[in-house]
């Protein structure tokens, strides 16, 4: 029937196999599938071409969202909505409520979820955990301190790279951690100044300072998946990461809670932070093209899709109402944890991959958690600097 | 008489006719382009292009982030030591590959082949060969040096020397083909000369041919200044911008700011603050090119 | 004393034979011309001399010792090269004294060394100006400045006026000649261009195919060239160099020679031994007569009488050609004095002729 | 001048005189030998440097990943296996469609071909009229295209697409080569130019002179004549836009990208795994034309920028 | 008829006024060449013939038809370049087709053609080689052979002979000569090289800054130069030009010389018109008196005794340089009569002597 060009970013080996789940589901109705991959740079490549594509008045069928992007090109009138979907789908109820604010633009659908990952994990080594006697901790100050007798011991305590991106996980996780979910909504998604320069924050970077003195110097340039190696392999004890690690453990026939850990990152209240990849579909002319578009939105909100989709991709479905008996011990968790968090006020987006304040306010927290990991900034000063440059993106 | 005198106008105007489509072109894709970029800064656009008119705010924001300044002073750091040491490599691998040495030919492709890859990828080989725990450092110190320390990337005061080490290793062969270029056409007799009046080889480089290698030099200068100013994947792939932004060049906040950070308008004046340091090099350098071939 | 001694000097480029034992011996004060055609050898010669080629074999001394084995620098020589060679970023001050300021001569010295070359070349007002803004003539001169103030025991030039415009090189000719003669240091001096050999040499080697063919005066060689080549390369228009036979009468030497559409001519009164004589009497010979040795004849007995094909008027001689004994005849003649397309009657001066044997192209003596 | 060769040293006996010494390039005169060794020391420590980085990605290509993970980067490789290259060239996926570089490879091939061609040939046409049919303001339209050799491009792109858009060329292979034609004739047309300028002039007047028109110049005379430039033109475009990524990404997409787009697509994984053998087997293949064409051509390239760009 | 007509015709580039209102006028069958220093002109004259460069104003007249806005190729004009001009990507013979192929003449004829041209130049060996593989000269008839091969109703050469070495140049000369000769074509022919003018030419215009100084025919040019420039630039060695003073007695005019460390020379018998003589009579004038012109004299009355300071035997003749009325004066003499550092009596032959005006130099009628 009609042919569908789907834009996205998924180029790993987890990825594609996940993303030919949702091919086949509408190849299955029918219709054709354009795969339009561009990967790298956290999907700046892909913004980059898809900007590149509307300003030329050429969209793709339909696009993989991240973050704000969805609601931005609803803002500039180019992408379809999904409202006829939605309502006989029953998308609102089957939905967190908290993931509305990035599917839908002055009360309409723009994008359809077909999963959740959450970013605030810790993956550990059991063995290295069982060896040193060390609890899983249960507050940051724990975490250190069971690094540091780690260390003691000749292992390295966290497994991770320098990139941006990796110590803002990390970031992110101290922001919700230390000081509550509240603060991190203050901070991370309203932008109060007054939260922004206030002691907690300070804290915040304290407390950074210290996971850095956890890392060894070979970090620069190392991949996550690299790290986690580490962590399977023995070398490090823990690395904090989004769930997409577990393919890691899974792929070497590791089980949960028997070869290795994975707990949230510790709080009093623990969050979950999470993030979603979304489809959205452009305006388009072709009726073949909005035909397919339907089949795809369909496809991505089946829950039997959703099910075999996270199961492949190592997250978890974006509706809460598929079944969890095939998933494994750590998604188990997180089917929990995710309850336990949408009643609870635990939600929260990360601000890693865009689910918190927009693009040009995310980069500032990035570019400051970045910089003082990596260097010799005091929090004050890194504080300061963040003040600033929340102030300077207005 | 007539309809030859036509057709001798015809034959005038022919050269202008042919030239104009390439003039047009590049009128609309470089000056046109780079005028809407001009506009572009002086407007709030963020996500897309907006056409209101803000005046210079987008430039003082640019100028308000630290990014900007670490990226400008970088780009000062790299280029002076990337044009210095892939002129003096470049010129040393030169003068030896004068030497009328053998396997020329194949000494040359190897110091010109990284020009001929995309480092997309050979970024992930330096990255490992610069990497401490991996690369150069692991091999000293396992050779039994054990003090020995090579940990530039993974230090922000020093990540940003490993950029200039990947980026000579890619252009200074370039250089090495032009100055050998120059090398070849000079007077050999010049050399017999002096080698009579009794200078040594060094010398006779020192005082005699380099001085003469003076325009492949300025070739050498404006195409490496053009390479720094447009260095973009090498920063990309060896450390994308890091550790924390200590290798952030103009080229590649530009890019962020416009793709990853909505901010097209602070991209759009970071273009224009570039695009002018690049006509404070260029033009000069075209008038003095344009004017002495007028001359000869 | 010989100051240059050039002894069973041989050259090869891999298998190619550059020089084939050239022997040459000068004394000091001589002015020796190496002349050749394009690829004989001669800058080759010149520049083992000078140190900057190696030596296949055979020795090259210089004031009596052997320098196959010194470097250019130990060699006391200075050479001006045909392309001049200048430093182009130096002026030309910095030029004339960059040999002197690598052996460490003080300030001083050099620049009154060099005020002194300066004045005596007249280019005192070009010293700071770069080689680039010198004409050919002016760039010349910088080069023999720096040769100069060397102060060397031998000078060597390849070919440097070849690259001047006529009138330049009919100056700065003058110019080496008188320089000679100041300074009187030996010079070694390459070209191709006989003329300046003829005018310049006190000895002219002149060389072809990597052999020297005769080393002798400049007015030897154009008078009595050791054989054909030489005859044909020395002196513009060539000599004339025609087919005939030797007849020999009592003491009395002839030469008969073939001419078109007319009965042969006989050339009366050649000066020849009488050793020779016999040998050749009615034999074929070939006749060398160079252009200036015709004269237009009054009808006096012993001329020739040809047709003329062309008439060149130079300005003060008129070249006429003609055929005689089957070849093309060149006689330099004074103006107006012949026209194209006329039957005229020409005299030949026989003190100066010359016989060549036809089989060894050798003068026979 | 007596007295300074009165004061010359006496003559010493100069070693090894009379010898009959070995041809060679040039005089050897004391301890030459120990230059020539500096020389080539010096030239093969830096030849070596220079080809670290391609040795780690040979052997890198060709170690299982499993290796590699196992921390075993740089060295070499235990498990020899050609896998990564097989898997690279014909199973790779990019994004769900699993062919490998072929298809890309192909893609490239269609695209760079006829822009080379085109910015080559223009170019060409462009430094013949800029030299040998100057007119008024000609000097201004070289200036003109010289500049845009130095455009920063990532400050283009959203302009260029819509102006694409416009002429009805976006997203398509023809569109992608418009722009590395209009880009690359500013290089082109500066080769040539500089080239031409070395052609005595003399040239085209004699053509002129036998009836030749514009054209016929053009294409019997100065074009037969420019091979060396060609082949630097043709070089320095060939590499630009082989390795191009920013124009291929944003001007074409899906199965009409070049294989840069594709290549960046294995190896610039965010959340996914990172297979480094494969990475580096795409990268070299990826490279191999590039890599070939230096090789093959290199020599007329130094020749060449004597010719072309250096005249300063 | 006039073949070709230069009717005040002017030249600028920009504000540079490179010809100021030549007019040349010359017959079918004329030779004329164009001769003077570089930078004078010639070479622009020459591509305005040819249609290569535009008119800034005047006219030029090929065969009666004003050709100031014909192309090149309808002018019935062929040219020969300096640098030939050869196109080095085609063999000898497709250079020498090139043009009748544009043309579009039939295969066979093209190949007719080729051959005869090529018979003529005697290349016939050389037809399939590239340029590059040919020696100077080869390469100079290769150029004419496409000249020749047009038939046109006017040759245009610039410079033809310079790249060439002092022999062959000689050679090509008398080739070019006898072409002339033969074909019958009229020829424009650009040179600095006043002996290619003197012995080709019928009709010579010598240029000096875009100005014609003086056309007429060679021998003119060089008996009665129409002043000191072109006196000076015709001839080698250059007229000698002397200051001096004038005297008439009566019928006799003579020419008073200060002599160094001598008397006054006083040079009698001097040509020079009655009313010329009165007006110039005890004033200073420059008198002309070319090289050959000298003698030795055998103590005749009327000669001049010099201090000769440089011999230059050229082999033919002679150069002697001495001072004379305060400048160096070139005698050409019979070698070996002379020599550098005597004194010697020097007889002047007053027929071809010329006088100049000192104030405008110009020749004194
Ligand atoms: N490095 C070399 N290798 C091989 N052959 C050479 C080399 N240098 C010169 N020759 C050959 O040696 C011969 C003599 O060369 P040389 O330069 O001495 O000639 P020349 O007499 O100076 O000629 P010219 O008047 O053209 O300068 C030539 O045939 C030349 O081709
Ligand atoms: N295109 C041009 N633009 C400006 N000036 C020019 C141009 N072409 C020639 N000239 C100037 O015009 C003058 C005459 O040049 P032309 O080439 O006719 O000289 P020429 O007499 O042929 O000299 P030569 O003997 O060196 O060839 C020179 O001063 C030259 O610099
Ligand atoms: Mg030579
Ligand atoms: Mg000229």
């Amino acid at each position: 029937q009609g042919a569908i060009e789907v834009m996205h970013h998924w180029v790993a080996e987890s990825e594609i196999e996940a993303l030919s789940v949702i091919r086949k589901g509408v190849e299955a109705k029918g219709f054709q599938w354009k795969d339009s991959a561009v990967g790298g740079m956290s999907g700046a490549n892909v913004q980059q071409a898809l900007r590149a594509r509307l300003t030329a008045g050429d969209p793709p069928g339909a696009m993989q969202f991240l973050g704000w992007e969805g609601v931005q090109w609803a803002e500039q009138n180019v992408v379809r909505d999904l409202n006829d979907q939605a309502k006989a789908g029953g998308w609102r109820n089957a939905l967190p409520p908290q993931l509305l604010p990035f599917l839908t633009a002055q009360e309409t659908f723009i994008a359809a979820p077909i999963n959740m990952h959450r970013q605030n994990w810790v993956w550990a080594n059991k063995k290295i955990f069982d060896d040193a006697g060390i609890p899983i901790p249960k507050s940051w100050p724990e975490l250190i301190q069971a690094g540091r007798k780690l260390k003691e011991r000749g292992v390295i305590p966290l497994a991770m790279g320098d990139e941006s991106w990796q110590v803002e996980v990390i970031f992110d996780a101290l922001l919700a951690d230390l000081n509550g979910p509240e603060f991190y909504r203050k901070t991370a998604i309203d932008l109060d100044p007054k939260a922004l320069g206030s002691r907690e924050m300070v804290k915040v970077f304290d407390m950074l300072r210290e996971v850095r003195g956890l890392v060894d110097a070979n970090f620069v340039g190392r991949d996550w998946a690299v790290a986690t190696g580490m962590v399977i392999n023995g070398q490090a004890a823990m690395q904090v990461m989004g769930d997409w690690a577990k393919g890691e453990f899974l792929a070497k026939g590791l089980k949960p809670n028997k070869d290795f850990y994975c707990f949230p990152t510790p709080a009093p209240v623990t969050s979950f932070q999470y993030l979603i990849d979304s489809f959205g579909m452009f305006k388009v002319k072709d009726p073949a093209v909005q035909k397919a578009q339907i089949a795809l939105a369909e496809t991505v909100m089946d829950p039997a899709i959703q099910k075999r989709f996270n199961l492949i991709k190592g997250s978890i479905p974006a509706r809460t109402d598929v079944p969890v008996d095939e998933f494994d011990d750590c998604a188990k968790l997180a089917f929990k944890d995710r309850a336990e968090a949408i009643a609870k006020g635990g939600m929260i987006g990360a601000m890693t991959h865009g689910f918190a304040s927009r693009p040009e306010f995310a980069a500032v927290f990035g570019d400051v958690a970045g910089q003082f990991f990596v260097g010799t900034m005091s929090s004050d000063e890194a504080v300061k600097m963040l003040v600033q440059g929340i102030e300077n993106a207005r | 008489m007539n309809a030859s005198r036509q057709s001798s106008r015809l034959a005038a105007w022919l050269p202008r006719l042919v030239v104009a489509p390439s003039l047009l072109i590049v009128l609309v894709t470089v000056y046109l382009f780079i005028a809407w970029t001009g506009v572009i800064s002086v407007t709030s656009s963020k996500f897309v292009p907006v056409y209101d008119f803000v005046g210079l705010e987008q430039f003082a924001r640019l100028w308000a982030t630290p990014r900007w300044h670490i990226a400008v002073e970088n780009l000062f750091i790299f280029s002076t030591l990337f044009l210095a040491i892939s002129i003096g490599l470049g010129l040393l691998m030169a003068i030896l590959l004068d030497q009328h040495v053998r396997a020329e030919g194949f000494l040359r492709a190897v110091y010109l082949y990284p020009m001929a890859l995309s480092f997309i990828v050979t970024g992930t080989a330096w990255k490992w060969v610069l990497n401490p725990g991996l690369g150069i450092q692991k091999v000293v110190n396992d050779l039994g040096w054990a003090t020995f320390r090579f940990d530039w990337i993974a230090d922000p005061q020093m990540a940003i020397y490993t950029v200039v080490i990947a980026g000579v290793w890619q252009s200074s062969g370039f250089a090495m083909a032009i100055f050998l270029a120059g090398l070849r056409g000079i007077d050999n007799s010049v050399i017999k000369a002096a080698q009579i009046e009794g200078a040594s080889l060094p010398l006779i480089y020192r005082q005699i041919i380099i001085p003469m290698l003076r325009p492949a030099m300025l070739s050498v200068v404006v195409l490496l200044s053009y390479i720094a100013i447009k260095s973009f994947d090498l920063v990309l792939a060896l450390t994308n911008g890091g550790p924390g932004a200590a290798t952030e060049l103009p080229s590649t906040f530009m890019f962020s700011a416009t793709f990853r950070r909505n901010q097209m308008g602070v991209g759009a004046a970071s273009a224009v603050m570039m695009l002018m340091t690049v006509a404070a090099i260029i033009v000069p350098y075209l008038y003095s090119e344009l004017r002495e071939r007028n001359n000869g | 004393m010989s100051t240059l001694e050039i002894d069973r000097v041989r050259k090869s480029y891999g298998s190619l034979e550059v020089l084939k034992e050239v022997s040459i011996s000068i004394d000091t004060g001589d002015f020796l011309v190496l002349l050749g055609p394009s690829g004989c050898g001669k800058s080759t010669l010149l520049n083992m001399i000078a140190g900057l080629e190696t030596i296949s074999g055979g020795e090259i001394r210089i004031a009596g010792r052997v320098v196959n084995d010194l470097s250019p620098k130990d060699r006391d020589i200075a050479m001006v090269f045909q392309s001049y060679a200048l430093y182009p970023t130096m002026t030309v001050s910095q030029n004339i004294q960059f040999g002197m300021k690598i052996r460490g001569v003080p300030k001083a010295e050099r620049a009154k060394a060099v005020q002194a070359a300066a004045d005596m070349l007249q280019i005192t007002h070009l010293l700071e100006r770069k080689p680039s803004q010198l004409s050919g003539g002016q760039r010349q001169r910088v080069a023999m400045g720096r040769a100069i103030v060397r102060q060397p025991r031998l000078f060597l030039f390849d070919e440097p006026l070849s690259n001047l415009d006529a009138k330049l090189r009919v100056d700065m000719r003058t110019e080496i000649k008188r320089l000679h003669a100041r300074l009187g240091t030996t010079i070694v001096y390459v070209t191709h261009d006989q003329i300046e050999a003829m005018t310049l040499a006190t000895r002219v080697a002149v060389m072809k195919g990597g052999v020297v063919q005769q080393l002798d005066e400049p007015q030897t060689v154009y008078d009595r060239p050791a054989n054909v080549y030489v005859a044909r390369f020395v002196g513009s228009p060539s000599m004339n160099v025609i087919p005939g036979t030797l007849r020999v009468e009592g003491d009395k030497v002839m030469a008969v020679i073939e001419v078109q559409n007319r009965p042969p001519a006989t050339i009366s009164g050649i000066g020849l031994s009488r050793d020779a004589a016999a040998r050749y009497a009615g034999r074929p010979v070939l006749v060398g007569i160079r252009p200036e040795l015709f004269s237009v004849a009054n009808g006096q007995p012993g001329t020739i009488t040809v047709d003329i094909d062309v008439v060149e008027p130079t300005g003060p001689d008129t070249l006429a050609v003609f055929q005689l004994g089957g070849v093309e005849v060149t006689a330099r003649l004074p103006p107006k004095q012949v026209e194209a397309g006329t039957a005229t009657m020409l005299a030949v001066d026989t003190s100066k002729l010359v016989l060549f044997d036809p089989a060894t192209e050798n003068l026979i003596k | 001048m007596a007295e300074a060769i009165s004061t010359l040293p006496s003559p010493s006996p100069a070693p090894g005189s009379g010898r009959v010494t070995k041809t060679d390039e040039t005089p050897r005169y004391n301890r030459a030998w120990i230059g020539r060794l500096f020389i080539y020391a010096t030239l093969i420590a830096m030849a070596a440097a220079y080809l670290m980085p391609l040795w780690v990605m040979v052997t890198t290509s060709l170690k299982p990943l499993e290796e590699i993970y196992g921390g075993s980067f740089i060295g070499f490789p235990q498990n020899f296996t050609l896998d990564a290259w097989r898997v690279a060239w014909s199973q790779a996926c990019i994004g769900t469609e699993c062919t490998g570089l072929k298809p890309y490879f192909v893609n490239s091939l269609l695209i760079v071909i006829p822009a080379v061609v085109l910015s080559t040939g223009i170019g060409a046409i462009n430094g013949y009229i800029l030299t040998k049919w100057r007119f008024p303001g000609a000097n201004l339209v070289f200036g003109l295209l010289l500049f845009g050799c130095f455009l920063p491009y990532q400050a283009i792109l959203i302009p260029m697409a819509r102006t694409l858009s416009l002429i009805g060329l976006a997203g398509s292979i023809p569109g992608l080569i418009l722009v590395h034609v209009s880009y690359g004739i500013c290089f082109t047309t500066l080769f040539f130019r500089n080239y031409f300028v070395t052609l005595p002039d003399d040239l085209t007047k004699a053509a002129l002179v036998d009836g030749a028109g514009f054209f016929r110049i053009f294409w019997s005379i100065i074009l037969p004549t420019s091979i060396p430039i060609i082949v630097v033109s043709c070089i320095w475009q060939f590499t630009q836009i082989w390795n191009d990524f920013l124009f291929g990404v944003s001007f074409t997409s899906g199965a009409h990208s070049p294989i840069t787009v594709a290549l960046n697509n294995i190896v610039n994984v965010t959340t996914g795994r990172k297979q480094y053998n494969i990475d580096m087997a795409a990268a070299m293949i990826a490279g191999i034309p590039t890599l070939l064409v230096y090789i093959v051509a290199g020599r007329y390239f130094v020749r060449g920028l004597t010719a072309g760009a250096v005249k300063g």
